[in-house]
């Protein structure tokens, strides 16, 4: 889909020099991830690192989705816009000032809300690592199931007062969110940015985690975060591993009798709205 | 390694009259343990090994400030909650059914939804 | 030094409502940012993420300093910049960046070479938290000396190829750099980024650490990276901490008996010059 | 824990005939050891226990390739590598004269210099 490179251009390697010394990248990585398109879904606290770091890399092609605009309280943590923005679509936005940085990167806003109707059309668009960083429950499902029914990696992360979490989905042999998390949580127990407040820094390392394990499945080398889930806790500066269960064979969608093999109603399942304009403190 | 954990587990508990845990809750969980992240707790001698089924009803009557169901739904945790012990899922453990062995880790972790 | 803010204005509120509402941080927090002045040493693939996130978060007063200029082979770690600043100096592009972001920070660039005529001078006109992300090893004797001598916290970290590390020095009876390492390392064994490549992201995630741990230090809630070395493997996505030796009763500089009272000849005492411009590749 | 760690570590030696170790190498260290950033070494049995001073000597005829000089300088590692034993500062543990137990893990990490 994105214009196969056989070979870097001088500029090219002027540009990424610095990686390119790397034996775990090389000459073959760099191709490679020029050859490859990355959608992410959501331009907020956790998609402004992830988008920055993957198009200063030199990541083929970014699709920045998301339905929001610009508001001042995204400044704290939404790095990638500016006070000049509010009240731009942030996809638009973010595209601006990722262009700014490497106008060699093919650039895609979506300034629309994914839902069951457009999801797989986009999404197969986009061959290889698919990122989410949204963060409301029925949009979660939604992008897990479109990952598993058209073969895609899911990197995602998320992020909330002091903590973040980060799991590759649907990769290597490895479980899915819905194996994990059979059942939507009850709408109450589910708190975002706007309820639980955060700071900012923490979806920018989340971020950053995420733009890193693209990379790393992007270039070839394969990232270690499938079946595992990444803890980080801001307050003691500290990171833990966890080893989590194998791909179930009873899940809904990527098990062996699935009964998800097309996408439906995520609002009704999860008896949530998939946005998070408004939302009660609870937990 | 579950068997032999197992076994030694069984040959503990005969030696042995109190269970000391660590409990562990974040990413938001530990609202319901009124806020408190690091719990270190003790659980009575019994004449059976403790499991985690039973560590479950423990926490509710003696950890649990209010509203217990926002933790558990029938004999399980709820939805969205995810249990680590000794840093792996409880899925890999037996999850109920493990049975507990001093100085185990458990964690409670909620899924965060934020970004 | 900077304006003491006694309250929060209603834009402040607004722009930093996600944050306030943490316990962790709150109004009061919040106040003690805008308080706070730090000196960011180095507007390169660690100063970038750094600066960004803590003019989002509403730092009083940063001071970027760095004597570079753009060039095309930054871009791919340093994202402050953009391909339109190339032969700008460089903490003059970062500071229209940060501006960009958040223009109630009070951003002051240095085009120039930290020495041991000015570092102290300048460091003093930064109260809180001192932040260095300089890579040659004069200029972190140099950096170490001034903040012992002027009583400052150093929030010291360093990436190269896939791996980083990090060390809050000179904080709450804690080691400085000096303790850890007496004696310069011999020339030959020093890599820097030119020379060993390096991932851009992994200078991401460890400048956003270094954000985060400014902003616990600066907040009033305390950093927990005093005494601890902070390593991370990017090609296994671990973190580990290491405990470090107390401060040395017998350091040259913090010791009981310094014998470094003042700032000296960094390039004598280390057999190198300090810049990162020429270097042979060794390991 | 310093002394309860040595004594314990006396008790193993009179057990033990050979001392296995986990020798990880980072921060540009591992080009040291062949780019090789893991390596579990078994070290003869000695009648003496093994101190890390002798470990080093033993590294530097077994594990390094080639410039010794780039690792030790005299009897010590030279300036800018770091040693941590089970994850502290050997500063901690009694450097040099630190006496190995079976199963430690030691490692070499190399300033970094990069931003
Ligand atoms: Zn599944
Ligand atoms: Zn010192």
């Amino acid at each position: 889909p994105t214009k196969a490179k056989a070979a870097l251009s001088n500029e090219d390697i002027m540009r990424y020099s610095r990686q390119l010394l790397l034996p775990e990248l090389g000459v073959q990585g760099q191709l490679n991830l020029s050859k490859t398109s990355v959608l992410i879904v959501g331009c907020g606290g956790l998609g402004c690192p992830l988008a920055q770091y993957l198009a200063a890399a030199g990541i083929g092609r970014l699709g920045l989705l998301d339905y929001d605009e610009v508001e001042l309280s995204n400044l704290h943590r939404q790095v990638l816009h500016g006070e000049e923005n509010r009240g731009q679509a942030k996809a638009l936005s973010a595209a601006t000032a990722v262009k700014r940085l490497n106008s060699t990167v093919e650039c895609i806003p979506y300034h629309l809300q994914l839902s069951p109707e457009n999801a797989l059309q986009l999404i197969q668009q986009y061959p290889a690592a698919n990122v989410s960083s949204t963060y409301n429950v029925p949009t979660r499902y939604l992008v897990n199931d479109a990952c598993v029914l058209s073969g895609k990696p899911l990197v995602s992360a998320s992020a909330l007062r002091m903590e973040g979490q980060l799991t590759v989905y649907n990769y290597r042999g490895g479980p899915c969110y819905r194996c994990l998390y059979p059942v939507p949580p009850p709408q109450e127990t589910v708190t975002n940015c706007s309820d639980g407040g955060v700071l900012g820094v923490v979806p920018g390392i989340m971020g950053c985690f995420q733009a890193l394990e693209v990379l790393k499945i992007a270039s070839g080398r394969g990232s270690s975060c499938g079946q595992q889930l990444v803890m980080f806790d801001a307050q003691d500066a500290r990171f833990r591993s966890i080893k989590l269960r194998p791909k179930q064979a009873g899940c809904a969608v990527c098990g062996e009798n699935p009964s998800v093999t097309q996408l439906a109603d995520y609002e009704a399942f999860c008896g949530a709205a998939a946005t998070d304009k408004c939302r009660k403190l609870n937990l | 390694t579950l068997t032999s954990r197992l076994s030694k587990c069984h040959k503990h508990h005969t030696l042995q009259i109190e269970l000391s845990l660590f409990i562990l809750s974040s990413g938001g969980a530990e609202l319901l343990f009124d806020g408190v992240k690091k719990h270190h707790v003790t659980l009575p001698s019994q004449s059976e090994p403790w499991d985690v089924k039973q560590l479950l009803v423990w926490i509710q009557r003696n950890l649990l400030k209010e509203r217990p169901e926002l933790f558990v739904q029938g004999d399980t945790v709820r939805p969205g909650i995810l249990v680590l012990i000794n840093d792996a899922d409880w899925e890999l453990m037996g999850e109920l059914d493990y049975r507990l062995q001093d100085q185990d880790n458990v964690v409670f972790i909620s899924t965060l939804h934020g970004g």
